[in-house]
């Protein structure tokens, strides 16, 4: 048979029957069990109508428990027993195992940077894209262009990346564009003014950004003194401390960028580096989430009142104070749950770090690490121990969502 | 403190251009309000005002300043909007306070201002909660105060009632013309739909029409002596009752009507043009009209069709003959009348208005001695 | 589908196959399934040979290549749906699998035909067994393509324009070496780069050392753990590899770009103009890598990774190879097996590609090219054969810590840090 | 606000370019990847994809003729010809600069210039590429290696998708591979769609105990990685018989995919007009006519984003298809696999690679492309309140 | 053709009982209004009769058949919503037809009365619209059209004109007042904000107060005769003038009144109860005021605080001494009056209104004649 006929007859087929369940469920619910005729035919349609949310939940709750909730039991059964011993309970051996291990610190180590780093970069600049292309002409085609890495597969980016990163000998010609870049540089005035003027400048300015958002997340807890009931003051007091944090990482690299000697004229090894290696993986992840940031912040952009920023600009605010103190806050919802997915996405994904450099260089994140305890080393204990350990990294965020889904019921 | 001067305010959309040439004078301290249906280009123009939309041709001078290119937030006014458009996410307190911490005000003189604008509007006890919590007349108030707080010369607002319900609309409208004495010195335009606003506010009304200022003038002076059948029929609520009618004869000062439906009517006009022939329009107010005693001429012979008992007044609609619309009377009082009894009104000459076909009103004899 | 070399034709041993065709019962409708790690070319050229087997007993015999194969087979297995038979592309994770009852030993007979047809016949029979779930050591493991890794890759104008000559001995090599630095030129391109398997070729370095330094023994010893990875004489080895590889003048694009240049980049700075380098020790499948057009013999050649002169120690070879093992025993599957045995199987492969083969029976002319018949001749002939020692060592270790072990070496570890390291993690798992 | 007095045109030119800016560099990795998979591997080794577009200097090696076609004269081997023509690799007409015979002197001579070597071999090379060599010894089978250096003008080939889409059998695969890709990804689509669908409106319009906690329940799954749960999935689905197949795969990618689906689907449908619903109660509809007649039209914003994400997801997964799809037999391929395959040996191959990545990219692109307008307009309201 | 009877229907969410117990009784083709100040549970009291929330306790019946449990599609209602509520995704014909689609009628039967409907609404243009292409009216009356489709025996509307402008909903009105007309036997429940519309449209209004009835009665009655404080100033706009004040002698019928701010008034009471010294209020229309002859005993002296001069009549906000509050009159015709001008206001003793301290009203004279 013609393969095309053969999808096409096997797309119907799967298809026809998910929605022949819900079709017939429905109508032998209720024609058959409780028929909305005769006497009775109040009541029965009220215990239809109890029956029926179980009837549209039961696919969903069926495919999660068995595709996702029966796992997490597995792996924690697994991570608490041993195959090679035949399955035996060892207690949390496989923990103390993984604990002992150098490679799992500096998995968490890197993980925690990329979970800063990665999120907050795709969410700054979606949220920077959707804002700047928000009111201009072409707009729209420069968010698809922007969206358009969304469409590679991981390991085709790390490909891609791959090739931007190579590096020839120093006598032949570069092939990845970043050496071949490295490579004008020569101590110059030039050098001098892209690789130690232009990050101080944009150090500085990510310093002065962070630390105005951290002062403007503190202010109104020191102001006014508890004058008004501040929401949240833990998140901003959390938010402030990683903005001090951040701000004292910037301000501390200055001093790198001053005092450190580069390596002029040598190509550079991007993915050995140590240390900022790690950001030249993230920066594959970053290209990749920030078409997805960038469209759900541009529609949430979108549905702020016009009416608010026009009296912003009559009470005066430039386009700055519009953005930072009418639209983002408007917006927050947004950009938070924008975080979370792809904080989740961070945690999940592996695919960037195995091809491009299977966690050598000290780059091992978790989710490599994990995979590599499950089919390389065929250490399934400490594998699912890993896997624990990252789902355990996700509970803020799953209580905070969880919390936000209640609030939202009442 | 501020008289606006708009000359030949030209805004175009793309190819559509909305305002076709507007000139007005607004003196300092006066409550101009603009009227006129809907998509006539109020907005628009408040806008044009305020500097949220760049004006295609003409010049705007606010004191005398020539405004074109100045930005909001420079031009001393201040803009409510009919959403409100409050900062969702800041206090009470902080969206009044806003506009002043953007201008760097003292931390002392914002207190100040903030206080005395709640103290107006009795806004003290939710200074502390955000607009969600508050019903819909406090955030108008909110929205209120915030502009306020900007201490402007020129006070916009932009249908600011027509989210509240009836009573609210009512009591905020209050409030509005209580800041308006408040204020003298503040120049105040209003946009509205709404009949009563305008007529209870306006030192001037301006009626729109599709972009073009149908006329201008005290809120009494346009119901009294409309300048256009639009004007006639835009003002005053119930609408006036047009009727199609001829010139029956035109003596010097008085004009006797035919009108379609049977009646007859004779207008005091300052004998101008109409001669005997002429399709003329005749338009009376619904509450002008009265139930014609014997041996009146009834302007409308017709049979009630629907009668609505308002209390102190009582709404009857007429259905007349070769006239599809019913004509409207309000009679004082509580009528006891069936439907589908026959009734004939009529009016007092002076409250009749004429128009010609083009929709032009006649002088009447009165005003045309005041012209003179 | 048609037989790539008409039955008859050529130099194949066609007599034994026609024999065996004749004997062979008739399985059609029977299906062999066989999962391994090749793809593209190797894939086709094995089918090409899997097509044999169909065309004589009329069963259908379907091979699938995938680059994850290592995890998928693990997965399929356990899952129970895999394949009839895995070739694996090292022996480690195939006595992993048997020791969890995940593979079934081949037919009987089979080992003793190994031991008799093999050149060092016993000791491919000792790699292929291994203990099963109860213990007990049985034949799992058919080598099947086997490839010799002591060869040095080097393109012979070169060399002549430079006036060098081929070295006969470790002495002469490193002398070379320095030589040519010397010379301002560069000797060798190495490259560790693998994806998520960078590290091996150093780990084929080490051995191959290993193998030149120390006896079989101790190499022997060094595989199983009897000697432990962060023993004085493993670490020597890991130096001496460091003499090569850690001397910024000695490779190509210095010593900071070993471990993350691709290792299958990396032959093709000596076919550069002018030349990136002038030695490439690499296995007998690199070829595959190289730049079109290259012609074995005239282009590049290569030479025995030669011994030290002052130790006996004979002239060893490393050599690595796939192997195959039953996951999924069938009838169908045993005929297979007994198709592999024959020198046909091995000739149809030979003649199309990379494949070496320690058959003793098969025809050395079926080779491609006289280069892959030298090869052969140093797999039949060698003296002391070892088998890739990293394969041999746990998964956790042989494709785990010593890969990275090597990568943090080159990038400038202590030699004996990084086996101490290896060593731990050895240890933990057992 | 576009037209609001006042806002600098300096402002909005620094916006303008700085999305400019965003855009070229966000398209940068794409566009070398696209024009690298338009060159040879030589080429991509040799020099960097920017460089291709102009004209750039190479050391290239050529051959003079060999044995065959030297003739003797007075008793020196002659061999002439065109080393820029003759030969089937030949690199064609290209401006010569420099040349040499010896690799340790790749430029030795100028071009005209008459090279003297080895025992008393000699080479004239001219501009045009004609060639004149001489040696008084026969001269090898393969004739004398020249070092040209040459300007190279831009040079692009198609061979590399020849290579991918048609080399062998790869043209059947590919097209096989092709429509069992369908055939997985668009059920794999609907599928999840519409199951978080009905999930989705239970859990935003229905009223039954515990749906608090299932919604709760939904958002913790959401991180659940899905390596672990392989084993023992493909276990159960050989356990009850489905096996390898599409079915599996279907089931699979459903349940690897709803929780993010039900998420986003329930955060937008909550979002519907109430009143609406309950009109349509009024007017008769039962819940499954409500849904069915009012929900899914109204959602399809939400619907048709999520649908492309999640089809985007399918179509680059390797790893659901390959333990869930992909048995033995080879029967069933994936595209994605197809492309892993053909990178197979020569997985360093930089061409293969950029082609294969172009390849499998160009439907998601086309599918993102006929879409995208709902994704800009879609999610949005769902995803957020 | 149906009557409903609620007996003690209580309505609880969560801990919150919204509805306390509310009786009420309509017949079989009655338009009944509900009225009452935002929260007071209308919505809810008609959602409950529609099924759309269930109640706690009580009993609710149509036609003498119990609905507790009937879903709302099974109870013979239609509902038109205060947002319209059409399917944004189909036209105006399937919007209507999409009810009787369910309910697998014949097509011959939907077109027929989608047509009728149309006929009735005038929306024979718009049949293949969508909703958005439709103006603000349009949409309500393909709302109301949908409604009339279902042929119910029960009408319900939950403030349909809210969302409309002032002239639309003039319009709209009258289009539901006609409706009801045409379909005398079609019991209509109406809910509204609005005073013009419950007056004209009612033939009882129900008005409720936090979840209890206040009043049940006939729109004359309430506005003549309110039951309490309440009443009294909830209906009639502007709101009835309450005056604090005491009782100065009460012989029998007649009830002299002390007012707080200095003025007088007698008033004919049903002599029950009252006894001199008891604290009353005093309520007074503001179109029942009028500005005090000579010779006449003002009930209320104050200055004029604003004036709003609407055409016909004008409104004086007076301020009265020891009266936070403006006391509003309003008055026929125009006045030229300045602000800040003393007044003295006056009314007939049939038009006052007296209420004691507890806000009961006190029984007029004639209203005790009639009980009686
Ligand atoms: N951005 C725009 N592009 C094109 N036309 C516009 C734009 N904004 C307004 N218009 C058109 O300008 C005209 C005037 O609009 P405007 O908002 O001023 O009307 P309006 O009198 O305020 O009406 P309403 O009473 O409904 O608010 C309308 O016809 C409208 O369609
Ligand atoms: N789902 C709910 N949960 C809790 N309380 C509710 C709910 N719905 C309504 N209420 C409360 O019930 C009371 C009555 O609400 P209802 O909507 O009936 O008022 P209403 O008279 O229709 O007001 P409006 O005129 O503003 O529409 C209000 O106090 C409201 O807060
Ligand atoms: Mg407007
Ligand atoms: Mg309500």
């Amino acid at each position: 048979m013609n393969p095309a006929l053969q999808g096409l007859i096997t797309i119907l087929v799967g298809v026809g029957g998910c929605v022949g369940y819900f079709y017939f469920s429905n109508q032998i619910l209720d024609k058959v069990i409780f028929p909305a005729k005769g006497p009775k035919a109040g009541d029965n349609i009220n215990r239809a109508n109890q029956v029926r949310p179980w009837l549209f939940l039961f696919p969903a709750i069926f495919a999660l428990g068995l595709y996702l909730g029966y796992p997490v039991f597995e792996t924690l059964r697994l991570s608490l027993t041993d195959r090679t011993q035949g399955g035996a309970f060892v207690g949390l051996a496989n923990y103390n195992q993984m604990m002992a291990e150098p490679k799992f610190w500096e998995a968490i180590r890197n993980n925690m940077l990329w979970l800063i780093v990665v999120p907050a970069a795709s969410t700054g600049f979606g949220l920077l894209v959707a804002q700047l292309t928000d009111r201009i002409s072409w707009g729209n085609i420069a968010k698809s262009l922007i969206f358009m890495p969304m469409a590679i597969s991981f390991v085709g980016a790390s490909v891609i990346f791959k090739l931007i990163y190579d590096a020839r000998p120093a006598d032949t010609p570069q092939i990845g564009i970043l050496n071949a870049i490295w490579m004008q540089f020569d101590g110059g005035f030039g050098s001098l003014f892209v690789l130690q003027l232009l990050p101080t400048i944009v150090l500085l300015g990510f310093a002065g950004i962070v630390g105005y958002t951290t002062f403007l997340l503190v202010n109104p807890i020191i102001d006014r003194e508890g004058r008004r009931a501040v929401p949240f003051i833990p998140l901003r007091l959390i938010g402030a401390l990683l903005g001090v944090w951040l701000v004292w990482m910037s301000l501390s690299s200055l001093v790198g960028v001053w005092t450190a000697q580069p390596p002029y004229g040598e190509p550079q090894q991007w993915l050995t580096l140590p240390f900022w290696n790690n950001f030249f993986l993230m920066v594959v992840l970053i290209w990749i989430q920030t078409g997805f940031a960038m469209v759900i912040l541009s529609a949430a952009l979108r549905g702020i009142p016009e009416e608010t920023i026009e009296a912003a600009i009559i009470d005066g605010a430039n386009p700055f104070q519009i953005f930072f103190k009418i639209k983002i806050p408007q917006i927050m919802g947004t950009i938070v749950v924008v975080w979370t997915t792809i904080t989740i996405t961070v945690l999940k994904v592996f695919d960037i770090v195995f091809a491009m450099t299977n966690g050598q260089w000290e780059t091992q994140v978790l989710a490599n690490y994990m995979y590599d305890k499950l089919f390389r080393a065929n250490d399934w204990g400490v594998g699912s121990a890993s896997a624990m350990v990252i789902m355990l990294l996700v509970t803020p965020i799953l209580v905070w969502n969880v919390y936000n889904a209640r609030k939202e019921m009442r | 403190m501020a008289d606006l001067k708009l000359t030949k305010i030209v805004k175009s959309y793309g190819d559509v251009e909305v305002l076709h040439g507007i000139d007005l004078e607004i003196e300092s301290g006066e409550f101009v309000v603009f009227v006129g249906p809907s998509g006539c280009g109020k907005s628009t123009l408040l806008r044009t005002i305020a500097g949220l939309e760049r004006i295609t041709a003409g010049t705007m001078e606010i004191d005398g300043r020539v405004v074109n290119n100045i930005p909001p937030s420079e031009r001393g006014i201040a803009m409510v909007f009919q959403t409100y458009a409050l900062y969702p996410h800041m206090t009470v307190y902080d969206n009044m306070a806003f506009g002043m911490r953007l201008a760097k005000k003292s931390k002392q003189e914002i207190e100040d201002r903030v206080r005395n604008a709640a103290d107006i509007l009795q806004l003290g006890p939710y200074l502390d909660r955000l607009p969600k919590a508050l019903s819909g007349g406090q955030r108008q108030r909110v929205a209120i105060g915030r502009a306020i707080c900007r201490d402007p010369k020129v006070f916009l607002f932009d249908e600011p009632l027509s989210n509240l319900d009836a009573a609210l609309r009512v009591a905020t409208r209050i409030e509005i013309a209580k800041l308006n004495e408040t204020m003298p010195d503040t120049t105040m335009i209003y946009v509205t739909h709404d009949q009563v606003e305008a007529m209870t506010l306006a030192d001037r009304i301006v009626v729109l029409r599709g972009g073009y200022v149908e006329q201008v003038g005290a809120p009494m002076d346009l119901y009294h002596k409309p300048a256009n059948l639009f004007v006639a029929q835009f003002i005053g609520s119930p609408a006036m009752n047009i009727l199609d009618g001829s010139v029956a004869s035109a003596s010097s000062g008085k004009v006797a009507v035919d009108v379609e439906s049977g009646g007859k009517a004779t207008v005091p006009i300052a004998g101008t043009g109409a001669k005997a022939g002429d399709a003329v329009k005749l338009g009376v107010r619904p509450e002008d009209l009265r139930i014609a005693g014997k041996g009146e001429t009834p302007i409308v012979n017709g049979m009630i069709d629907i009668v609505e008992a308002l209390g102190e007044v009582t709404l009857l609609y007429v259905q007349v003959e070769g006239h599809e619309e019913a004509v409207l009377a309000k009679l004082p009082g509580y009528h006891q009348v069936e439907r589908g009894t026959a009734i004939s009104l009529t009016a007092d000459a002076e409250q009749l208005h004429l128009f010609d076909s083009d929709g032009h009103s006649m002088a009447r004899k009165a005003e045309a001695k005041e012209a003179a | 589908q048609d037989l790539v070399f008409p039955v008859g034709e050529g130099d194949f041993s066609w007599e034994s196959y026609n024999e065996w065709a004749e004997s062979a019962p008739d399985l059609s409708g029977q299906t062999v399934t066989i999962a391994g790690p090749w793809l593209q070319p190797e894939d086709e050229v094995f089918r090409s040979a899997i097509a044999y087997f169909a065309a004589a007993t009329g069963a259908e015999a379907i091979y699938t290549g995938s680059d994850s194969f290592e995890q998928q087979i693990v997965i399929d297995a356990e899952a129970g749906s895999a394949p009839n038979v895995a070739v694996f592309p090292q022996p480690g994770l195939a006595a992993d699998m048997a020791s969890r009852g995940l593979l079934s030993p081949l037919p009987e007979g089979m080992g003793e035909w190994v031991a008799e047809n093999y050149g060092a016949g016993e000791s491919w029979v000792d790699l292929g067994t291994y203990p099963d779930q109860d213990g007990n050591d049985q034949l799992f493991g058919f080598f099947y393509n086997v490839n010799v890794k002591s060869l040095v890759w080097y393109v012979p104008e070169n060399f002549e324009d430079a006036g060098y000559e081929v070295p006969e001995s470790m002495e002469e090599l490193k002398a070379l070496t320095e030589q040519i630095a010397a010379d301002g030129e560069t000797p060798w391109c190495i490259g560790l780069g693998s994806g998520a398997a960078t590290g091996w070729p150093a780990t084929d370095w080490v051995e191959d050392i290993m193998l030149r330094t120390q006896p079989p023994e101790v190499y022997d010893g060094w595989t199983t753990n009897e000697i432990p990875f962060n023993d004085e004489r493993v670490v020597a080895a890991i130096e001496e590899f460091g003499w090569f590889a850690r001397n910024d003048d000695f490779v190509s694009g210095g010593a900071g770009q070993v471990a993350s240049t691709d290792f299958r980049d990396s032959p093709k700075g000596l076919f550069a103009s002018p030349p990136q380098c002038y030695m490439h020790r690499q296995a007998s499948f690199v070829p595959a890598f190289f730049p079109e057009g290259i012609e074995f013999g005239e282009d590049v050649d290569f030479f025995y990774f030669p011994a030290f002169a002052e130790k006996d120690l004979g002239n060893p070879v490393l050599g690595g190879g796939t192997l195959m093992s039953i996951t999924d025993p069938s009838e169908a599957t045993n005929h297979l097996m007994e198709f592999f045995k024959l020198p046909i199987a091995h000739e149809i492969m030979m003649a199309q590609t990379g494949f070496l083969t320690p058959h003793k029976g098969v025809n050395a002319d079926t080779y491609m090219n006289d280069a892959l018949k030298g090869q052969g001749e140093i797999l039949v002939n060698a003296t002391t054969f070892r088998f890739d020692g990293s394969d041999l060592m746990p998964g956790g270790v042989g494709a785990g810590s010593f890969w990275t072990g090597m990568v943090d070496y080159t990038g400038g570890k202590d030699a004996q840090a990084v086996a101490d390291e290896i060593q731990a993690s050895w240890e933990a798992l057992k | 606000m576009s037209d609001t007095v006042g806002t600098k045109s300096a402002l909005s030119w620094a916006v303008h370019l700085s999305v400019a800016a965003l855009v070229l560099l966000w398209l940068f990795p794409t566009v070398g990847l696209l024009i690298s998979s338009f060159r040879t591997a030589d080429q991509i080794s040799a020099s960097g994809w920017w460089a291709s577009l102009s004209t750039s200097e190479q050391v290239i090696q050529v051959r003079t003729g060999g044995r065959d076609a030297a003739r003797q004269e007075d008793g020196v081997f002659v061999v002439e010809g065109n080393i820029l023509t003759d030969a089937e690799d030949a690199p064609g007409a290209v401006e010569l600069v420099s040349y040499g015979v010896s690799s340790r002197a790749v430029s030795a001579y100028e071009i005209g210039e008459t090279a003297e070597f080895g025992d008393g071999e000699t080479l004239t090379l001219n501009a045009d590429g004609t060639y004149l060599y001489t040696s008084v010894e026969e001269p090898g089978r393969r004739g004398q290696r020249v070092f040209v250096t040459a300007l190279l003008p831009p040079d692009f080939t198609t061979q590399n998708y020849q290579t991918v889409l048609f080399s062998g059998t790869g043209q059947d695969n590919m097209a096989k591979a092709f429509f069992n890709t369908l055939t997985v990804v668009i059920p794999a689509t609907i599928i999840p769609i519409l199951i978080a669908a009905f999930a989705a409106y239970a859990l935003a319009w229905m009223e039954f105990p515990g749906r608090a906690l299932l919604i709760a329940a939904v958002v913790g799954l959401l991180v659940v990685p899905l390596q672990l749960a392989l084993i023992p999935l493909l276990q159960l689905h050989n356990a009850v018989g489905i096996g390898k197949g599409y079915l599996g795969v279907w089931l699979a990618h459903t349940g690897f995919g709803l929780p993010l689906a039900i998420y986003l689907l329930r955060n937008y449908m909550v979002g519907l007009p109430r009143d609406i619903i309950e009109n349509a109660r009024v007017d008769g509809a039962t819940d499954f006519q409500i849904f069915v007649r009012i929900i899914l039209p109204l959602s399809f914003p939400a619907l048709a984003s999520f649908a492309i994400f999640q089809f985007l997801w399918t179509w680059n997964d390797l790893l659901v298809a390959l333990v869930f799809l992909i048995d033995a037999t080879g029967e069933t391929t994936v595209m994605t696999r197809q492309i892993v395959e053909l990178l197979g040996t020569r997985g360093g191959n930089w061409e293969i690679l950029a082609t294969a990545a172009f390849v499998s990219i160009s439907v998601p692109l086309a599918v993102f492309f006929a879409m995208q307008r709902y994704l800009v307009r879609g999610l949005l309201a769902g995803s957020v309140k």
